[in-house]
């Protein structure tokens, strides 16, 4: 990437020149436009704001749970708890809010704060145990997470017995999963928000740069001066307040605690950090890439369902994308090396 | 490791001058390692001004004891004192914020992240919480400027050559207001004229009073800015002498408690047969412009130059590491060009990185995996089909023998071997299998004295056994005293091909140069 | 041959499982005046069960003359992609959404807002809480659970001698799993039947294989096994294999080819069925009516009946099972 | 593990002999002794010959995966897709034999050939593209192996419609999946025939070296003659020959074959491998422990069920032994150096 702030002068042929936009770029915007292009070609209700505010909204969510994601493969890690982050997020919290607006039914918006600050505590809970069982103990981020995953799990059915928590002031539906300002979604408002700050914190402050150091080489970071322990500890519990707060949006929308939520976030999060050139070797990535990942993976399953492919195909054209994502990503590569001469 | 019965006196200060207070003091300091007693009961002196040499082999402790200084490693017991007070340096920023600062050996850089942010990498400069990065940049800028490396602050590490990687590592070292400059085998990988900028900042620091700790195995550096010398040995506190009077035949006694009469042996050449021939070779990145030379059997060929002169570059592009743009490698006649590793293995073509960490070796497997793998279809590692896991191990014990292994352990992981011992292992693979072209870029990174020997007189045996030996490297002793021809390299292409007597430091730095002149 | 009329339950009021049925004869439309376009959201599409729905709602369609796409979000945990697979359904012009819910009360604010819309929605097979669903074609897995517990009790009624009966109703928090639990635990509550596992799986076969390989060990003197169409025809070759045949009896609480197989061979001893097929099918002539504004049965669901060996070759398969060799149907009319 | 082939003699105080001892096992097989005696305690059933032997045919499936996914875990990779691999396999396979069974139904053996036989080319399949994504489009495996293991699903269901496949020849479970010689069951001699194979393979062929050698340092290995892209091939067309044999396995065990088995596999193998000690970073990991692994995580899921351990517990104690048994692994690393001398 050596060129991508200060692009060499001279005679750029405009095949170059696309090479170089293609560089800076990346291959995700390319391919959303290639997406976006054939689905308006295959529906006309592809390409209509109301579905475009859809695949926003839809997309938040695992967003979110990305941009968390994304922090534990800068530090060369994993999490896989991320789903059972949700599920717990979201049986807690309807649970306190549900007691909490039993309890005085006049003032909802009390029983709303109670609920998300309870749910993204016991959200986040769950990541200081990764955090201190992979900074503390150096347990493997994977076996660590996994772990946790299964008791976080076990826990959340323990409290719901499996049946869904309603009972939560029809407000905080409304509002948190519903709501709309200006034709646009509040959760893709919140979105929005998070990306920002994440964007600050990795690009713009020294924490930030100390993720891409232990993920890139954690002795220099050591040598370097570096508490690369609480780096590691801060990666785990970022990630799972990150999904936490995603876990109370999604309640939100769903206006139930579900304990069976996102069982396919781990793999889905990862994989929307992986199209979007993140290494999973670690200290490589970049946020507003992660992003596009996870757009690009709601928009391609919204087109498809537009489109009407059956769904058997639906699964084996996603898996191909993601392969082609990945491929063209190599293409990439090829041409940094070919411009840094 | 072997114990020498005689001592070799306390810490006899022999150095009379300037009797100012100590900067830096260690009393008693022992570090363990899981298994190792790294240093045993080690006392040091550092003075404001001084440039205190650190002696010893590979493997004496030389790196333990400064990353204790350097707060990077925790002492087991012993005392520090910095400007007389004790102190306990218990972390690499705590040490920082007392102005001592470190140039790594085996680096602390970040390899995906960018020269500059690599620089102040653990102290950016932020405003509002936010990193200034107008200022991160300017800083760069500056410190590259009066160190004068030719390196781009955007950069990415890991596009950068070892010798590159040094100078990040050092300007590193420089970034902020210093009291103790420690530099563990700064010049292992640079090439003159770094070197010499590297001596002129040195002595700059040191005017302005600073203490530097200076590790390295190359006698001749010694001489050149060393004022006091501290020889360690097996971990252990041997004397401290000064280093303009004491003669080298009695350092390295001191190190080695051996006597050596000559540090390069001599060869007795008997070219034969061409064995390598490289006719108009040009590499796709353009690191090698139409270069030209011939390696013939029973010869050392050098190849010197600058950093980026593309002496490397030529090697691995006819190991089949480069892409090759023109121009034909032929080996024993036949065209080779552009085949790759496997292939020249067969023909009897080896290739010695100079990075092992990078491209060499294997650290987290043991000495005995790294040192077969080249070779693991050829007995007596295996018969094709299957291991033959006794032979294997039979061979690499001998040539960890032979190559003086330390500790010798074969079933041990590289990474907890000392630098030097690393190298060792490295060059052990290029024995398990018959090779008569060998390619050594940088044999002796890191490597002390004594090894030194061992693997020129590895060379050397290797060469009146009939092979032909190309020899790249950044010490230029290396290539006056042991080939007998050299080529030297200037922006890729080969400047001049001198033979025998002409093989003169003069001659060749004069070609190093050369078209900055013109 | 035609299905109707189909002897269903009628709920009224309606939506409430509680209020009093009535039996009535379901005659659906002939045809549709218009070619309609229907959504259906499954929660998955990998099994032979949803594959009996997909089959009655196809049929119908294509003998109304509707136009019908059907979305499958993957599995029980998937309800989030449930919902937006909808969405996407609503924002494709879908006229009415025939759906298969993956949560109870999950889909209440999304129901709302289709409905909000003008859209109605039919709540088929597995229960939507929101009392905006325009009409119900489903009857509760919790009394399928209860029929099989029924069906066990009255074997061994309270004071004949205790049987030891081990129950494995299926992933653990998933709707329609805790719903059967509770109709089986109620149905064996006062009998001699004696619960003495409860073993909650993913419905993989080599999960419920082993649930049951590791329940046989716990309880050598097991007498029955009761639980998903998955276990029970796990539960057939691993009987088989230690000899068990005769002493443990396996019964399903609900069916599928592979239980109708086992009941005919008389590996399995019976299984209630909810006529899967013809649930399918009045949500679609639900669909319609609605649409066209004709009158129609808010909440109607076939008459639970148990299917053992006695009445196997007698009972109307193609009302509980998909025909052999019948590949799922995504789309109708496109 | 450097003193594992030569144990330093000299008196060896008890303590020093036992921690030796732990060295030289591993943690794992500690854990198993431990696992045994509690559920011995805790259930009259478990240490019972019929039982144990149970434990051991249940294991099978899982070892099996677990070697082939210790290849692309040595290598520095993973495989996602061994679930996938498992449900095509046994799909094929079974629709193979069945259809070869009604053509001619006089000769059950040829059609258990042709079926397995299908059933092991169409898994294998699935790991050559794999093999050529990782190896000469340089895909990341993570990606590689998820896109395909999607695609492979989507396939499986399109054969099937989720609905198992009958009519396999009454043999074929007889013999493959229930058969036993002198008590023990037929599954087991595979595995183990496998095992063997595998530690041959990975210990006394110089192929085996280069898995570790690709996987240690991928560059130093390609210094040292070595095809790399053969290597990164062969690690996933291995993978999943391993995974298709385990699944012609299991379909005969299940007497159908199934779409919808395997989910869990591809995180289970992964563990089972990581609490083995094989490492995610790649050159690093043994086979005996590999099958301790495996053996472990069914043996504690058996013990459990034999306990009456209720479910929802179950998944928390999982997930806890899980951690346990990697932080104990710690410990381990760090009393191998203290043995170095
Ligand atoms: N992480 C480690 N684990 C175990 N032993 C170690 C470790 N680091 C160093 N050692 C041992 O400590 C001793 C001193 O090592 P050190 O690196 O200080 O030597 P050195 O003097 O720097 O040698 P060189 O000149 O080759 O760099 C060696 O025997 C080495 O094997
Ligand atoms: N991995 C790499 N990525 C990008 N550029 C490289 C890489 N390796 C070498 N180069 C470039 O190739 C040129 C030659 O490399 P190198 O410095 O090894 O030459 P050299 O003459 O062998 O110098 P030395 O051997 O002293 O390091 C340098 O300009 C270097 O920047
Ligand atoms: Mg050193
Ligand atoms: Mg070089």
């Amino acid at each position: 990437m050596a060129m991508l702030e200060q692009p060499t002068p001279g005679a750029a042929a405009p095949s170059l020149w696309l090479k170089r936009l293609f560089v800076r770029l990346g291959v995700l915007p390319f391919l959303l436009i290639v997406a976006v292009i054939v689905f308006t070609l295959m529906s006309d209700n592809f390409l209509t704001g109301r579905n475009l505010a859809n695949v926003a909204r839809q997309s938040v969510y695992l967003t979110i749970v990305s941009l968390g994601q994304m922090f534990a493969l800068l530090t060369g890690g994993f999490d896989l708890s991320v789903g059972t982050i949700l599920a717990l997020t979201s049986v807690v919290g309807a649970l306190a809010m549900a007691a909490a607006f039993g309890a005085m039914p006049d003032a909802p918006g009390l029983a709303i704060a109670i609920g998300c600050l309870a749910g993204i505590l016991a959200g986040t809970a769950i990541g200081l145990f990764n955090g201190v069982g992979v900074a503390i103990f150096n347990v493997s981020p994977f076996i660590m997470t996994l772990g946790m995953a299964s008791i976080g799990f076990g826990i959340a059915l323990f409290l719901t017995g499996g049946v869904p928590v309603y009972g939560m002031p029809q407000e905080f539906g409304d509002v948190f999963g519903f709501g709309a300002w200006f034709g646009i979604d509040v959760p893709v408002y919140v979105a929005a928000l998070l990306i920002v700050v994440v964007y600050l914190l990795v690009n713009w402050t020294p924490l930030g740069r100390y993720f891409y150091a232990v993920g890139g080489n954690i002795k220099a970071a050591r040598l370097s001066g570096i508490g690369t322990r609480t780096v590691l500890f801060a990666t785990y519990v970022i990630c799972a307040l990150l999904t936490a707060l995603g876990g109370m949006l999604l309640t939100a929308r769903l206006d139930t605690g579900e304990a069976n939520i996102g069982a396919s976030m781990p793999l889905e999060s990862i994989a929307a950090c992986v199209i979007a050139g993140v290494s999973l070797r670690g200290g490589v990535g970049r946020v507003e890439n992660v992003v596009l990942g996870a757009l690009f993976i709601n928009l391609v399953q919204n087109g498809m369902n537009l489109a009407r492919i059956e769904s058997y195909l639906q699964t084996v054209v996603l898996g191909v994308l993601l392969i082609l994502a990945v491929v063209a990503d190599q293409l990439r590569l090829r041409y940094i090396a070919d411009l840094k001469d | 490791m072997t114990h020498h019965p005689e001592s070799d006196g306390g810490p006899s200060d022999r150095a009379a001058p300037l009797p100012a207070a100590p900067l830096l003091e260690l009393r008693g300091v022992s570090r363990r390692f899981p298994g190792v007693l790294a240093l045993d009961k080690v006392d040091f002196q550092l003075r404001p001004g001084e440039v205190h040499v650190l002696f010893g082999e590979n493997g004496a402790g030389k790196s333990t004891m400064i990353s204790m200084i350097a707060g990077a490693l925790r002492p087991s017991e012993g005392e520090f004192r910095f400007r007389g007070e004790p102190v306990e340096l218990n972390s690499v920023h705590h040490a920082r914020g007392l102005g001592i600062s470190a140039v790594f050996q085996e680096f602390s850089l970040v390899p995906q992240m960018t020269v500059e942010e690599n620089l102040f990498l653990g102290a950016e400069s932020t405003r509002l919480g936010l990193l200034d990065r107008r200022a991160l940049h300017d800083r760069a800028d500056a410190i590259l400027k009066r160190l004068g490396f030719p390196l781009r602050p955007r950069d990415r590490v890991l596009h950068l050559t070892r010798a590159e990687q040094q100078m990040v590592e050092i300007a590193k070292a420089f970034r902020s207001e210093l009291s103790v400059l420690i530099l563990d085998e700064p010049t292992a990988s640079l090439t003159e004229r770094e070197t010499a900028q590297l001596f002129k900042l040195i002595e700059q620091v040191k005017a302005q009073g600073v203490g530097v700790i200076y590790i390295t195995h190359r006698l001749s550096e010694i001489r050149r800015i060393g004022d006091r010398i501290t020889v360690l040995r097996d971990g252990r506190y041997v004397a401290t002498v000064d280093a303009q009077t004491t003669p080298e035949g009695e350092l390295v006694r001191l190190m080695t408690g051996r006597v050596y009469d000559e540090l390069f042996p001599k060869v007795r050449f008997k070219p034969g047969r061409e064995l390598l021939s490289v006719e108009r070779l040009t590499t796709a990145s353009g690191s090698v412009v139409e270069a030209s030379l011939s390696v013939c059997a029973g010869e050392i060929v050098g190849l010197a130059g600058l950093v980026g002169s593309g002496k490397s570059e030529v090697a691995r592009a006819c190991f089949g590491l480069e892409k090759i743009a023109e121009g034909h490698v032929r080996l024993k006649g036949e065209e080779v060009t552009g085949q790759g590793p496997k292939r020249m293995l067969k023909r009897g073509f080896f290739y010695v990185p100079p990075d092992r960490r990078d491209e060499g070796l294997m650290m987290m497997r043991p000495v005995r995996e790294n040192v077969s793998l080249p070779s693991l279809t050829l007995a007596p590692f295996g018969n094709g089909a299957l291991l033959d896991r006794r032979g294997e191990t039979d061979r690499v014990r001998r040539l960890a023998e032979q190559l003086n292994l330390q500790p010798p352990r074969i079933e041990r992981a590289v990474e907890a071997f000392s630098g030097g011992n690393q190298q060792k292992v490295l060059l052990a693979k290029s024995r398990t299998r018959p090779v008569q072209v060998f390619a050594f870029d940088e044999p002796t990174v890191g490597v002390d004295v004594g090894t030194r020997v061992a693997i020129y007189e590895f060379i050397r045996d290797l060469c009146e056994a009939g092979a032909g030996i190309l020899l790249i490297s950044s010490d230029l002793p290396e290539v006056l005293n042991l080939s007998n021809r050299a080529y030297v390299f200037y922006r890729g292409r080969v400047q001049a091909e001198l033979a025998g007597d002409e093989i003169t430091e003069e001659k060749v730095l004069s070609h190093f140069f050369e078209r900055d002149a013109a | 041959a035609d299905w109707y009329p189909y002897t269903v339950e009628s709920w009224n009021p309606p939506f409430d499982m509680s209020s009093p049925r009535t039996t009535v004869d379901y005659v659906p439309l002939k045809k549709a005046d218009k070619p309609w376009q229907l959504c259906v959201s499954f929660p998955h599409m990998k099994d032979a069960y949803w594959l009996a729905v997909d089959y009655g709602i196809a049929d119908e369609a294509k003998a109304l003359g509707v136009k019908m796409h059907l979305v499958e979000a993957g599995g029980y945990t998937e309800l989030n992609k449930q919902i937006s697979q909808i969405e996407d359904c609503v924002a494709n012009g879908a006229q009415a959404v025939i759906i298969g819910a993956i949560s109870y009360d999950g889909l209440n604010n999304l129901v709302h807002e289709i409905h909000g819309k003008g859209i109605p929605v039919i709540d088929v097979i597995n229960g939507i809480s929101s009392k905006e669903i325009s009409a119900k074609s489903l009857v509760s897995f919790g009394e399928m659970g209860a029929k099989a517990g029924e069906y066990v009790a009255k074997l061994h009624p309270k004071g004949s001698k205790a049987v030891k009966v081990a129950w494995f109703p299926g992933p653990a928090g998933a709707g329609w799993v805790e719903a059967g639990n509770k109709g089986f635990m109620d149905a064996v509550k006062d009998s001699a039947v004696q619960v003495v596992e409860t073993k909650y799986g993913d419905t993989g076969k080599e999960v419920q294989s082993k649930l049951v390989e590791d329940t046989l060990q716990a309880h050598p003197d097991l007498d029955y096994i009761v639980g998903t169409a998955v276990t029970a025809e796990a539960a057939v070759p691993v009987l088989r294999s230690r000899g068990l045949s005769d002493q443990v009896k396996v019964v399903s609480y609900y069916f599928t080819p592979g239980v109708y197989q086992g009941i005919r061979r008389g590996q399995i001893l019976a299984a209630p069925t909810d006529s899967t097929v013809i649930q399918g099918r009045i949500a679609v002539d639900q669909a319609v009516r609605i649409l066209e504004g004709k009158d129609y049965i808010k909440h109607a669901g076939p008459k639970l009946y148990v299917i053992s060996k006695d009445n196997i070759n007698s009972f109307d398969r193609a009302a509980a099972l998909a025909p052999d060799g019948f590949t799922p149907v995504f789309s109708v009319g496109e």
